[in-house]
Formats: structure tokens, sequence, C-alpha cells
């Protein structure tokens, strides 16, 4: 209870600022996923730091309900690098770009 | 049809003599266009028929006083209503006797000059076109009438003009003539215009009666200014003269009837209609008077140099136009419409007269004419003297009565300079006059030998004879009609109701006038037709003067390099590289940028994923700061 | 709903819509089965509008024919038809167009079917469009008549066709996109309610800064159909490559609406918008006049001269507009009728020659008077008109617009009035390079126009001089409407 | 038990992927008896949504409401699905043994989409929204043969990842700011913090996740390679059903966004924006499928316009146009369906000589991009101007030019494609299309809806100012 909703809520948006600095500047599928996955988690935080600020439960579902579909999102994601890696043996989503 | 003041056995004639040709052109051009012989009946009839009710009117109304006036109302507007009708007054008879009569005897004589044209139905309905928009432009109750007859009969010319429309030269003529007249109109119908707005309507009447006075003198000087315009170019007085002598391209019966005798009179048959008008801005009639004479002057000595036969007769007729110019606006109203009357009765004549040689000869050119046995055409030849003689006022032929009138006029006024122009123009036409009439009569030796050929081809068109009588009759009409200028003078004064005295206390003028013209006739007899005369004109002796009026004093040329570089060159193809490059290019510009855009925007999206993503983050970021903003 | 007596203007439409279903329906081979439909029901139409025109009661003026439902409650849209002194020549013009189009292009072979389809569709929106009093509809209508262009000039067209159909359907569209938002804002402006034209006309509904500037954009919008100057540039190209009987449409009829629609929509709606206006639109007005001309004079395509003639012939038509006096308004509304037959008239005699001679450059032509008189002399019949003879229908309404002109506008008035001569000047200029001279060698085995596809062009001709000598037929009809909407003006 | 009667469209649909399922463990089923199965499903979902229209009532714990405003949604959605599984006839594109599995997705799909429509709860919305985008982003990759499809896929997936990232971040801001996590609390809630930053760019964030979903910019970026690379039936799909979905959750949160002057300019931005982007890029394409895409990205934009109304009447513009946009979009990719029957994509230089081949169809096609591109007598020109007529009553005539003017830069490439179609003639002559009756009763059914619709919009505008009032209550 000793800490405010803002510091919290700061610390969410850093995770979240974190997160997308990875999707944006690691030059690997998986580890864009990964910036994706600290995003959610920041989203996380934040709604720890809000149901705590309203002390409701509401807040504590969401963030189990992100636990799940993360966990789905991950799956499927990974289920497609798999296949694109084995298909060219690249990680680099330079090498996908080949639509115009 | 509201009648105001007479029985209808006037309107029934006026009607028939202004109706009629019109049925004639539309069954013509409708119906009868491959049958030349009914067409050329149905015309005849029609002017024939014109010309009896135009006859019958006149002599109706011999001597009346108030004019007597039909109007329907064509077309109502706002501020506007158009009304059609018949104003008949001792001017408006005369000039259609005149017309109707020519028309018809130019009709006559077609027969013969025209047999065997492939566009002989043509020819036919557009001289009834003529003949109906001369008619009721000569009877027309209000300018705007007046104005609308005017660009038909202008529509009539160039049609008839480029008739041999295969000639280039005939179509090029036609178009020019056209064009130039439309300079004219277009200041003719601002006139029109401007009176409308100051007076309310174009009534002629009301024009020359006290409400021209409510007018300012401003509104008034700049109204008949504008109006003179449209005479300047329906005249061909300078500086729009050049497009009549191009005007002879058309057949000559078609120069005798609307380049010389009836059309290109309208412009001063409208002055004369509105004589009380313009006499109203002395500074208007100042200026009439100015181109009057200018014209005068320097289309005789255009014809001085002249060899082709109908250029010197389209050039007199300008230096005649503006001599009855000259006498209205000396203010004489008698002499100009007489001189009208006169000229129009011995300049139809001298066209007739060269159409008969230029049709046996296959030549405009005076000399080769005369060399090839001009003079053996004996009535034709006759004929041509007779209105020669005419044309240079000589007594006892009309055209000494008339010219007398007006060269009275001119010194009835204080510039002794106007009468001094008038007698030099006298002695010039008499001199470019018989200088033809010699040439033709005494050709220079050498060779008269093609003759017979021709001749027999002459007979062979069989025309010869119908083409004769009107020319009899035509110059039995040139000699007589002098004498009945006192009645005239008195018919036409009739409405004024005072007899104006005539110039006869000018007793010199007569033999100073004489006396010129036979010192002219002498000159062009020592020059071309003596014995062994050399056949060269003193103006040919001075070549840069040579060059001067045989180049129609450089007008031509001037308007050609308007035209050229100007219109065409200058502002023509400015609009049209601006049109094409400057309007449509930013269209088309805007086009082109919107495409590239488009190409542009199409590749961003080609870029790797997470660029993309960097799009997403930053336009995010941009939003959530712009709340803050 | 409201119906007095037979529908004669939902008639008409119905005609319009009935031929092209029919088309639709004829079998594709059968090409001659498709023309007589199109003539049978273009010929119904022209009936129709006929009647329509000899039926309508001048002496009670205003608006006649009304038939009106209730399409849309909820937003005030209505199936409103009549047609009052301005409309009602543009019906008949329409009629003529229409029916003497489909005569035209008899001699047809290239996808008839298609061609006749898209035909009547672009009719029948211009006949919805004069005779429509609804703002949605006036809308639907303009549309309808503008999109059908573009297969019509891309496929059956001429020179550049595909670059004259996109450019003339963009830059006409880019005026419906000024059109609709001015449409809609007048709405919203007055309550929202309605887009009934007759309920808004009610004045004292917009306030003056509203109608000024709903009135620019209406004008512009429709103006751009009207070939105003600087907008005009889609239209001779526009006219060059397209087809005969489009053409005819294109200049005899949809220009017409683009004025009609300044006229219905932006000068009944916002008049102190127009007032304000009004110097603006006359200085264009002037500008096209004697612009188009010029342009017109260094032209060597015959339908490129005629397209910039209809630019400075529309000019009189704004001119005529922009006047705010009876005279200024029946002369423009009559040019507007004159110009329309004219151009068909014109168009319908190229189309001939083109079919024969494969060009439409005035330098390969030349002569064409001996080989082919009649179709010369529709065409030099035209010409004529347009140059401003009296007594053909065109000099009327320049009179008119002249008079009125000269009266607000003196400066104005006398460029207007000089740009006679040009017109005189390019006019003949054309028919002596392509008509008159020496014949061409190339083209003397060509006949002339046969009767049967001289009656098109014949009711044009006759058309022309019928108004031209008793244009009171025309002017008492427009008359009832202009003086009216004059003094309603505030 | 009669609340659960209300979820019975849902049911049919849940009730059909399990079966769907099923059949994709059975190897040896005939695809064409997997996709009459579908079809007979999708339209038993829509008789089912047209017979709970006028249902009403809360589901779930006040998390799930039934009104008028979600069951006209679901009609649609059901509609849509019908459509597409009307083109599935032959669906080449994907694997024959993967049809099960395919039939599966797009069901679960919809079901998401109407789950979507009903939703009231935050935690809902983002389940239901992802529960949708999985099953697109594995519809995208079952194309067959096409290597790149995959990619596109997983392109697809990183940009809807983040978005749904990015939303959820919303949502926790959100409910950071206000505490209320129902919608009709947020709508109480909403209006007095029109300052606070926390909530405004919280709602913003969240509103990203739905713009991804709609292909608004600049979350649009996804849809030009995914069009293009997913199979044609399931391009169509996304282009008309998966928008309505996003068209209704949107105008959902919109209606309790409070309306605050920042919101309404964002919106205003990324609807020029949208609209702007879509047509340029547009212009310069060649492969019909992705000239849809950017296409789609501007309509996106004229949808946003009726939204960002706020009013009423803009929503019910925008229902309209939902309508709109799916009969004129599902009639494109019939046409596309039946030119490219092999399943490969085509280039709009591909419909040469269409109008020879089929003049149905070649009609179909001129009167759909017409309409696309709203020019009158068609349905979308009556979107368009119920669209333009409530903005114009907000007060925003200068966004409705920009608009106008955008129409006028779609017509050049909707032009493109009716010249393709009319103009062009083909280097080789092309045997004539085979067109079923079915479809070519479907066609012609369609382009009468196109332009009675746009004609006479009263019945369809009818409802859809219920259901924006139901929306709005």
């Amino acid at each position: 209870m000793g800490i405010p909703f803002g510091y919290v809520l700061a610390l969410a948006g850093i995770v979240v600022v974190l997160g997308m600095i990875c999707a944006t500047t690691r030059r690997n599928l998986i580890m864009i996923l990964l910036g994706v996955e600290v995003m959610l988690n920041g989203a996380a935080i934040a709604f720890i730091a809000a149901a705590l600020r309203w002390q409701q439960l509401e807040g504590q579902a969401f963030v189990l309900f992100i636990i799940a579909i993360a966990a789905a999102e991950v799956s499927l994601g990974l289920a497609l690098i798999v296949y694109l890696y084995h298909r060219t043996g690249s990680l680099n989503p330079e090498d996908y770009q080949v639509l115009k | 049809m509201i009648a105001v003041g007479s029985t209808d056995t006037t309107l029934l004639a006026a009607i028939a003599a202004t109706k009629l040709p019109f049925v004639a052109f539309a069954v013509i051009l409708l119906l009868t266009r491959r049958r030349p012989r009914l067409s050329a009946g149905l015309s005849l009839t029609a002017i024939a028929v014109s010309l009896a009710s135009a006859g019958f009117l006149l002599v109706k109304h011999w001597g009346i006083a108030r004019p007597i006036e039909y109007a329907a109302l064509w077309l109502a507007g706002g501020d506007v209503s158009v009304r059609v009708g018949i104003l008949i007054d001792p001017l408006s008879l005369i000039m259609l006797a005149v017309v109707a009569a020519i028309c018809l005897l130019v009709q006559v004589y077609s027969l013969g000059y025209m047999a065997g044209d492939p566009g002989f139905s043509r020819y036919y309905a557009f001289m009834s076109l003529f003949a109906w928009a001369m008619t009721n432009l000569t009877l027309a109750p209000t300018l705007l009438q007046l104005y609308i007859f005017w660009e038909l009969v202008g529509l009539a010319s160039y049609l008839l003009i480029g008739f041999w429309y295969e000639k280039f030269s005939a179509s090029e003529a036609g178009k020019k003539a056209f064009v130039m007249t439309r300079c004219g109109d277009v200041a003719f119908f601002l006139g029109l215009l401007l009176i409308l707005v100051h007076l309310g309507n174009l009534d002629i009447r009301e024009l020359n009666g006290a409400a021209a006075g409510r007018l300012s003198p401003t509104v008034v000087t700049a109204g008949a200014l504008l109006i003179f315009g449209g005479i300047i170019g329906k005249s061909a007085q300078f500086p729009l003269l050049t497009w009549l002598p191009d005007a002879m391209e058309g057949p000559t019966p078609v120069s005798a009837l609307l380049h010389s005798a009836t059309m290109v009179a309208a412009g001063v048959y409208l002055f004369a209609r509105l004589f009380p008008f313009f006499s109203l801005s002395p500074t208007a009639l100042g200026v009439c008077l100015a181109v009057g004479t200018v014209s005068m002057l320097i289309a005789s000595t255009m014809a001085m140099v002249s060899r082709d036969i109908k250029q010197v007769w389209a050039y007199s007729t300008i230096s005649q136009l503006g001599l009855m110019i000259m006498g209205l606006a000396a203010g004489n109203y008698v002499a100009g419409v007489f001189h009208l009357t006169t000229h129009a009765a011995f300049k139809a004549l001298l066209f007739l007269c060269s159409g008969v040689f230029i049709h046996a000869f296959h030549s405009n050119d005076m000399v080769v004419i005369g060399r090839q046995g001009g003079r053996r055409l004996r009535v034709p030849m006759a004929c041509l003297v007779i209105a020669a003689a005419a044309l240079s006022g000589i007594p006892p032929f009309s055209g000494y009565f008339s010219k007398e009138r007006i060269l009275g006029a001119l010194a009835d006024l204080p510039n002794p300079l106007w009468v001094a122009a008038g007698l030099l123009g006298a002695f010039l036409t008499t001199y470019y006059t018989f200088r033809l009439i010699f040439i033709i009569l005494f050709p220079a030796p050498g060779g008269e030998d093609t003759a017979q050929s021709h001749g027999s081809e002459h007979g062979h068109h069989g025309g010869y004879a119908v083409m004769a009588w009107p020319l009899v009759i035509l110059a039995a009409v040139s000699v007589a009609l002098g004498f009945g200028e006192k009645a005239v003078a008195q018919f036409l004064l009739n409405p004024f109701g005072s007899v104006t005295p005539a110039a006869a206390h000018h007793a010199w003028l007569p033999y100073a006038a004489l006396g010129l013209s036979a010192a002219a006739m002498l000159l062009a007899w020592f020059e071309f037709g003596r014995r062994g005369a050399g056949q060269i004109g003193f103006v040919e002796r001075v070549a840069p003067l040579h060059a001067l009026f045989g180049e129609r004093w450089y007008i031509d040329r001037a308007y050609r390099w308007l035209l050229d570089q100007v219109v065409y060159r200058l502002f023509s193809r400015l609009c049209a590289r601006n049109d094409q490059k400057i309007i449509d290019g930013a269209v088309d510009g805007l086009g082109r940028v919107i495409a590239a855009g488009g190409g542009r925007m199409s590749i961003l999206h080609t870029g790797m994923v997470q660029y993309r993503l960097i799009v997403v983050f930053v336009s995010i970021a941009l939003m959530a700061i712009y709340f803050f903003i | 709903m409201e119906f007095t007596g037979f529908p004669y203007l939902t008639a008409i439409l119905l005609s319009c819509v009935t031929g092209l279903l029919v088309i639709l329906f004829v079998p594709d081979e059968n090409r001659s089965a498709v023309k007589w439909v199109s003539a049978v029901f273009s010929g119904l139409t022209l009936a129709l509008s006929i009647a329509v025109f000899l039926l309508y009661d001048t002496a009670r003026g205003g608006l006649q024919f009304v038939e009106r439902a209730a399409w849309v409650p909820s937003l005030g849209i209505h199936y409103l038809n009549a047609v009052d002194g301005f409309s009602l020549p543009m019906v008949l013009l329409t009629g003529i167009v229409f029916f003497t189009g489909v005569l035209t292009m008899w001699e047809l072979d290239h996808r008839v079917k298609e061609f006749y389809a898209f035909y009547f569709l672009l009719v029948t929106g211009v006949f919805g469009l004069f005779m429509s009093l609804d703002l949605f509809f006036i809308f639907i209508w303009y549309d309808v008549s503008l999109f059908p262009m573009y297969p019509l000039i891309a496929i059956w067209g001429s020179t550049r066709k595909e670059y004259g159909a996109m450019k003339l359907t963009l830059y006409l569209l880019a005026g419906s996109a000024l059109i609709l938002p001015a449409i809609i804002f007048l709405h919203v402006q007055a309550g929202g309610t309605t887009y009934d034209i007759t309920a808004l006309m009610q004045p004292g509904t917009f306030s003056a800064a509203d109608q000024k500037l709903a009135f620019l954009l209406l004008y512009i919008g429709f103006g751009i159909l009207a070939a105003v100057w600087p907008f005009h540039t889609w239209s001779p190209v526009g006219h060059v490559a397209a087809p005969t009987a489009v053409s005819m449409v294109h200049a005899g009829v949809l220009m017409k609406i683009g004025a009609f629609g300044v006229l219905r929509v932006g000068m009944s709606l916002c008049p102190e918008g127009w007032q304000f206006w009004a110097p603006l639109m006359a200085t264009v007005a002037v500008i096209g006049i004697v612009y188009g001309a010029l342009v017109a004079l260094s032209q060597t395509d015959l339908k490129f001269v005629v397209g910039y003639s209809s630019v400075s012939h529309m000019g009189i038509v704004g001119l005529g507009l922009s006047t705010l006096t009876v005279d200024g308004l029946n002369g423009a509304v009559f040019q507007m009728f004159a110009h329309g037959i004219m151009t068909a008239l014109f168009f319908s005699a190229i189309g001939y020659i083109y079919e024969r001679t494969h060009t439409k450059m005035i330098p390969e032509l030349g002569g064409l008077s001996r080989i082919m008189p009649v179709a010369s002399g529709y065409f030099i019949l035209a010409a004529l008109t347009a140059v401003g003879v009296p007594c053909l229908a065109s000099f009327w309404g320049e009179l008119m617009v002249f008079i009125a002109a000269f009266r607000v506008y003196p400066i104005g008035g006398v460029f207007a009035v000089g740009g006679l001569v040009l017109s005189a000047l390019f006019m003949l200029r054309v028919v002596q390079r392509a008509f008159y001279g020496p014949p061409n060698d190339k083209f003397v085995h060509l006949t002339d126009v046969s009767f049967r596809l001289g009656i098109p062009r014949m009711i044009l001709a006759a058309v022309i001089v019928l108004f031209g000598l008793l244009p009171s037929i025309l002017f008492d009809v427009i008359d009832t409407a202009s003086v009216a909407f004059i003094k309603g003006l505030p | 038990m009669t609340a659960w009667a209300l979820f019975v469209p849902e049911l049919s649909l849940f009730g059909a992927a399990l079966l769907f399922l099923a059949l994709a463990l059975v190897r040896t089923i005939r695809p064409r008896v997997v996709f009459l199965a579908a079809l007979a499903a999708a339209a038993l979902a829509i008789v089912l949504g047209l017979a709970s229209l006028s249902a009403e009532g809360m589901l779930f714990g006040q998390s799930y409401r039934i009104d008028l405003f979600s069951q006209v949604f679901k009609v649609l959605l059901t509609l849509g699905l019908f459509l597409v599984t009307c083109i599935c006839g032959d669906v080449s594109g994907v694997d024959r043994r993967r049809h099960a599995e395919f039939y599966l997705l797009l069901f679960t799909c919809t079901l998401a989409m109407m789950l979507l429509s009903s939703a009231v709860h935050l935690l809902s919305i983002y389940v239901a929204l992802e529960l949708s985008s999985y099953s697109l982003y594995v519809l995208v990759s079952l194309r067959r043969t096409h290597e790149l499809a995959v990619a596109a896929a997983l392109k697809f997936f990183i940009v809807g990842i983040v978005s749904s990232a990015v939303m959820l971040f919303g949502l926790a801001l959100l409910y950071g700011g206000t505490g209320a996590v129902y919608l009709d609390e947020l709508a109480r809630a909403l209006p007095p913090a029109v300052d606070q930053p926390l909530v405004q760019v919280g709602l913003l964030l969240t509103l990203c996740g739905f713009f991804f979903k709609l292909a608004v910019f600049p979350f649009h970026i996804w849809a030009p390679d995914t069009y293009q690379s997913a199979a044609h039936q399931v391009t169509a799909y996304i282009a008309t059903a998966s928008k309505i979905g996003a068209i209704a959750i949107l105008m959902r949160m919109a209606n309790v966004s409070g309306g605050s002057p920042y919101l309404v300019q964002v919106l205003v931005g990324l609807a020029v924006l949208s609209m702007t982007v879509g047509n340029l890029a547009a212009i310069a394409q060649k492969d019909l499928k992705r000239l849809f895409a950017y296409s789609s990205i501007a309509q996106a934009g004229y949808v946003l316009i009726g939204i960002l109304s706020l009013t009423p009447e803009g929503y019910a513009a925008s229902i309209f146009y939902s309508l709109a946009l799916l009969v004129m979009k599902f009639l494109c990719f019939l046409v596309l369906v039946v030119v490219a029957a092999d399943g490969a994509d085509i280039d709009v230089a591909h419909l040469a000589g269409l109008h020879r081949r089929s003049p149905l169809l070649a009609m179909a096609l001129m009167m759909s991009v017409f309409s696309l591109a709203g020019i009158p007598p068609t349905i979308g020109f009556t979107g368009k101007f119920l669209i333009f007529n409530a903005a114009i009553e907000r007060g925003l005539l200068p966004l409705v030019l920009i608009a106008m003017a955008n129409v006028v830069v779609s017509l050049y490439y909707y032009l493109m494609v009716v010249r393709a179609a009319y103009l062009i003639e083909p280097a080789a002559e092309l045997p004539k299309l085979q067109v079923s009756p079915v479809m070519k009763l479907l066609t012609g059914a369609l382009v009468a809806v196109m332009v009675l619709c746009g004609i006479y919009p009263t019945l369809i505008l009818d409802l859809s100012s219920a259901a924006a009032a139901a929306l709005v209550k």
C-alpha cells in the first residue's frame, strides 16, 4: 500500500517502452516476440497498480487473462517463426519483405 | 399587327414586298435545289411581286407627310421587347423601290450570266435571301430590326462572295468581308446598346424625334459615332474599306447588286435613316464628314491604278459612298439620298456591263478586254459609256444632278476645304472612269485576234439577250433619273415640313465641277485615248505613288500584319499555349503529382516489419503528445 | 404524396429506364433490334418532352407537373419532380438531342448494345436532373449523368480517348466533390429537415455568410461542368475524344447541366451569395468568351474548335446569369438551349464527316462542300449559328445577354460583344479551310448524307431555324420563371 | 433459461465450429461436403440472427449486452460469413485437406466478432478481439503454395500483437484513471475526465487495438501484404466481415468516450491520413488484392468520419455504411474469385476482356467499384452521403471537403479497374468464364441490392437509426 499509483504506473510505462525498443531494434524475430511479451507485462503491471488503486479484483483478473493470452500468442508466434526458419534458415525480419 | 394609320392594302403590299423573297429562299433551298429553272422562276416571281408592291406603295403614298408604321411584338422580355414591323415613309419607299428594282434587274441578268453554273439554284436562293433581308432592312421601324437584317445582308454577302467556294480567293474574300463588316457591326451593336440603355427603346421615329433630346450630348455623340462604326464597316469606308475590292471575287451580278447598288449603300441608308439623330451631334457629323472625305479620296486614288475592271468600280463605289456620306454629314439630307438613288442605277449598270465583258472575254483585265475587242459588244459598250458619264457627273446624266447637290452642300460649309476635296474627288473620278473607257474603247495596238472565238463561246451560252435588257433599262433610268430631282427632293422632305433651299446660290460651282471633269477627261484622253498614247497614267510614272495606290495605301498589309502577328501569333498562340501549358498543365501536373505521391506512398509500405512498427510507435507518441499541446 | 394528372415527368424517366432495361435484354448479336429499341424509346421520350413543353401553362407560370412523394422521411428527402420556365427548355433540349443522338449513331457496329445502354443511363440522369427539385436527387442525377461518360468515351471514342475520358470524369467529379458538401451544408443550415428546394428557397432561410460560402462552392462545382474559365480544359479534350452522340449530349446537354445547376441550386438557394459573387462570375465569363475564341483561332482539329467555341458560348451563358436581370436570365437560358442544339448539330455533322474521311484535322480536309454538300451545309449552318447570325437560334440568346450585360457591366459587355468578331473569325476560318477550296482527291469517292442518316441533322437544323425565327415560343416560357425569380430577390 | 436463448446465434456458430473441428480430424471427408455444411451453418446463423433481431437483455454478469445495435451487427456478420462461404465452393488457395480447419477458423472468427459486438466489459472486449485476431493470423497462413503467406501472416501477427499490447496498456491506463471496467460505468466516468491525460491517452491507446482491426492509419501497415498473400476467400473475409466487428466495437467505445475535443481532433487527423494514404498508395498498385487493401484503408477513413461525429446520426450512417462496405467489397471479391479460379494472384490488367468473358461480372465489378468510390445511385454513395451529412451537422465541413477530394482521387484507380474490365482487350482471346447459375443469381441480387438500397435507403436507414438509438440509449 506504500507505493503510490503514479510510481508503479511509471514503472509499467518504462517496461512498455523497453518492450517497444526491443521489438523495433533487435533484428531477430524471436526478440521481437519477446519485446511484445515485455510490453504485455508492462500492461499487466499497470493493471496490478490500478487494481490496487481502486481496491478491485477486476485488474487482477485482467492479469490472469493476459498471462494466458500471452502464452497463446507465443505459441502461435513461435509456430510461425519455426516454420519460416525451416523454410529459409533465417530469423532476420529483413529477409521477409519481398511483396510489392 | 397593330395598324397605326392606314388601310390594309398598304400593309398587304408591304408584306408582299418584304416576305415573299424569304418564301422563295426557303422553298428553293429545301425543295427545288435540283431544278435550277424552277428555282430561278420562283426567285424572279418573288422579286417581281416585291417590285410591283414597292411601285404600288410608292404611287399610293407619293407625297405622304406622316410616316405609317405597323408593328408586332416579336419578343417580350424584362426590359427589352423586340418589335418587328414596317415603317413607311419617303426614305424607305424610295429605298425599297431602288432595292426591288435593282434586285429584279440583276436577277434577270443573272439568268444569262449564271446559266449552266452547277450552283444555279443555290445562287437564286441566296439572291432571294438577300432580297428578303434588304427589303426588311429598308422598312425596319426599329434599329434592332434594322440591325438584324443588317447582319443578314452581311450573311447573304458572305455567301454570295464565296459563291464559287472552290476558288480560294473567293472564299477568303467572303470571310474577309464578313469579318471586317463584323468589326463595324460590333460598334453598331454597342451603339445600339448604349441608346437602348439610355433611351429605353430603339424606335427609329422616337430616336429621330423629340425623345433623343432627352439624351445627354455625350451619349448622343457616342451613340452616333458607334453607329457610324457600323456604317463604316458596311459601306466600306476608311479604315474598313479593303474588303470591298476583294468582294469582287463573287459573280459580277452579285457585285452589281450587293457591292455597289444596294447592300453597301445600306450604310448610307442607315445614316439617312438616323439623319435627325446624327444632326444632334456636330462632333459626330464632323467625324463622319472627315471619314467620308478620306474614303472618297483614297479610294479614288486606288481606282486610278487598278487594271481590274471590277476593282475600279469597287473603288469607285467606296468613293461614291464616301461622297454620299459627305453630303449627308454636310447637312444635306436630300443630296445624300438622291445620290444614293442615282448611284444605285448607274453603278449597277457599270457592273452589269462589265459583267458582259468578263463573261465574253473571261478576263477582268481592262487591257485584255480592250485588246480582244471589247468595243465590238455595242450595247454594253454604249451603256458603259452612259453610266461612266453619269458617274463622272456629266450633264444631263443623273449623276450630274445628285453630285451637284452634294457639292453645293459642301460649299455651304464654312470651311472651303471640304468643297475643294469634293471637287478633287470629282476630278479623280472622271479621270479613272475615262481611263477605263478609253482603254477598252481604244486599245493599244496588239492583236484583236482572239475576239472571234470568245464571241462564239459567248453565243454558246445564249444569255446575251437576257443580259442586255436590264442594261438598257438601267441606262434609261440613269439618263432619266436626274430630271426627277426636284420631285424626289420634295417627296423626301415632306415629313420634315419645310423645304430647304437648294444649293443654287453657288453659281460658280457647276462650272468649276464641269471644268474639272472636262480637264480630267482630257487628261485621260491624252494618256489613254488618243492614237499612239502610251496608256500609262501619270500616277504610274511616279513609282512610289503607284506602289502606294496599288497597294491600297498599305491598309490591307496593316490588317494582315495585325491579324497574323498580333491576333494569331500573339494573342491566339499565347492563349492556346497558356491553355495547354499553364491551365491544363496545372491540372495534369496535379494529377501527376498525385500519382507520383501514390508511388512513393506505396513504396513506404514495403518496408521491413520493424520500420513499420517504428511508424506505429512514433504515431502513437505524437498522438499522446498532442494532448499536451 | 401529390400527383396532379398524368405524371409526365416520371413517364419521361420511366421511358428512359425501360428503354435501358429492354436494351439489356436484347441479345447481343441483334444490333438492329437494339437500335430500333433505342430509337423507339428515345422517340417516345422526345414525344413526352414535347408534350410537356406544349402542355405547360405559360399564363400560370411557376412549377407545374408537380410530382411529390416522401422518399426518406427521416432526412427530408422527397421524390419531387416539376418543371418551370427554366427547366422546360432544358427538358425539350434533352429530348431532342437524345433522339437525334440515337439516330446519329445508326451506323455504329462496335459493342452496340453496351453503347446504347450507357447512353440511356446518361440521358436518364440528365432528365432527372432537369426535372428534380430535391437536392439529394439532383446530386444523384448529376453523377448518374456523369459516370457513363467514362466508358462511353473510353470505349467508343477516338483521339486520346482514355486520357480524355479519365480527365473528363475526374474533373467533373471533382466538381461534384464541391457540390455535395455544399448541398449538405445548406440542408444542415436550414435545420436539417428537408432537401426540398422549394422549401429551402424561402427567403431568410440562410444567413448571408452561409450563402456566400455555399454559392461559391456550388458555382465552382457546377461551373466546372459548364466549362467556366479556367476550369474548362476537360471540355475540349473530352469533346475530341468522345464518339459523336456522346459529344452531342456532352456539349449539347451536359454543359447545360452545369449552368442549370448554378441557376437551380446556387442562385435559387443563395440569392445573396449570387449577388455577392456576381461580379466575379461576370469577369470570369467575359474572360471565357474572349479567351475561348482566341484559343479556338489556332486549333487544327474540328472538334477542338467547336470545343473551345463552346467555352466561349458558355461564357455568354455565365455572363447572362451574372447580370441579375430578367433579360440576362432569359438570354442565358435561351442561349443554353440554342447552344445545345447548335453543338449537337456541329458534332452530328462532324461525326458524319469523320466516319467517312477518318480525319478531323482541318488541314487534311478541304473542299468538302463539293463532295458532300449536305453534310457541309449542316456544319456551315451550325457555324453561322455560332457566329450569331440573326434568325438562327443563338442570336436571340446572345442579344438578350448582351443587352443585360451592357446595362449592368458596361466594360465587360463591350469585351463580350467584341468577342463576336473573334467568333466570326475562327468559325469562318474553319468553314473556309475545311469545306471551301478545291476538293481533296482522297475524298472524291465519298458519298453525301443519305436521307435516312440526314434525319437527325434535319431535325436539329429545323429546330435552330424555328427558334431563330420564332424565339418567343421559348422566351415566353422562360420569362415566366425569370420574372418571378428576379422579383423574389431580396 | 430464457437468458440463454439470447445467445443462440453465437451458440450456433460455436456448434458449427465444433463440428468443423471434428471434421478436421476426419481426413477422408470430401471438401464439397464440408462446403455445403458450412453453407448450411452460415445460412442457419443468418436465420437465427434475424430471428433474434429484436432481442434484448444482459448476459454473463452484465458483461454482455444484447440490444438492437449488437443484433444488427450480428446479422451483418453472419451475412458476411454466409457470403464469403458462398464463394468458398472451390477454395483453391487452401490445401484440400485443410478445408475443415479453414471453416473452423472462419466460424470461430465470426463468433469472436459477434462476441465483440455485444461485449460491454473491457475484459470481454479484449478476449473477443484476441480470439478473432488469432483466427485470422492462422487463416492467412493457411494459403497453399504461396511461399510468402506465412511471412505475411507473421507480419500481420507482429503488428497485431503490438497493437493489442498497446491497447492493453491503454486499457490499463483507462482502468487506472477511472476504475471502471463496464462500458456504462465508463460512460459515466469519462465525460468529467476530459482533462485527465491518463484517461484520454488511455482511451486513445485502447482505440488503437480497434484501429488495427479496421486498418486505420497508422495501424494499417499489415493490410497490403496480408491482403495480397492470403487466399482470396480469406482476404474477402478480412475485407468484409472482420471490418464490421471492428466498426461495432469502435462505435461502442466512441459512444462512451465523452467526446473530448482532443479525441475528436485526433480521430479527424487519423481519418484524413487514412483516406489520403490509402487512396494515394492505391493509385500505384498493380495487384488487384493489394489495390483493394489500400482501398480498404481509405474506406476505414470514411467510416471513421461517421463515428467521430459522435452523434446518433453519425452512428446510423456508419452502420449503414458497414452494410454498404460488406456488399460492395464482397462483390469485388466475388469477381476476383471467379476470374482467378486457380487461386493465383491477379493483376488489374488480368481483368482485360472481362466484359466479353462475362458481361454480368463486368457489370457487377463496375457497379461495385463505383459504389466504393461513392458514385450514385449505389449504396456506397448513399452511405457516404449519410456520413457526410452527420459530419457537416457536427460542423466538420472542411473534413468533408477533404474526404470528397479523396473520393476524386480514389476514382482514378477505380476507373482503372473499370478500364481493365471494359476497355482493354486481352492479348490472346480468353474463354468465356463459367459462372454457375447460383452465382449469377447471387451477383444479380447483390447488384440489385446495391442499386436499390442506394436509391431507396429508407428501410435500411431506419434500421440503422434504430440500432444507433439503441447504442446511445
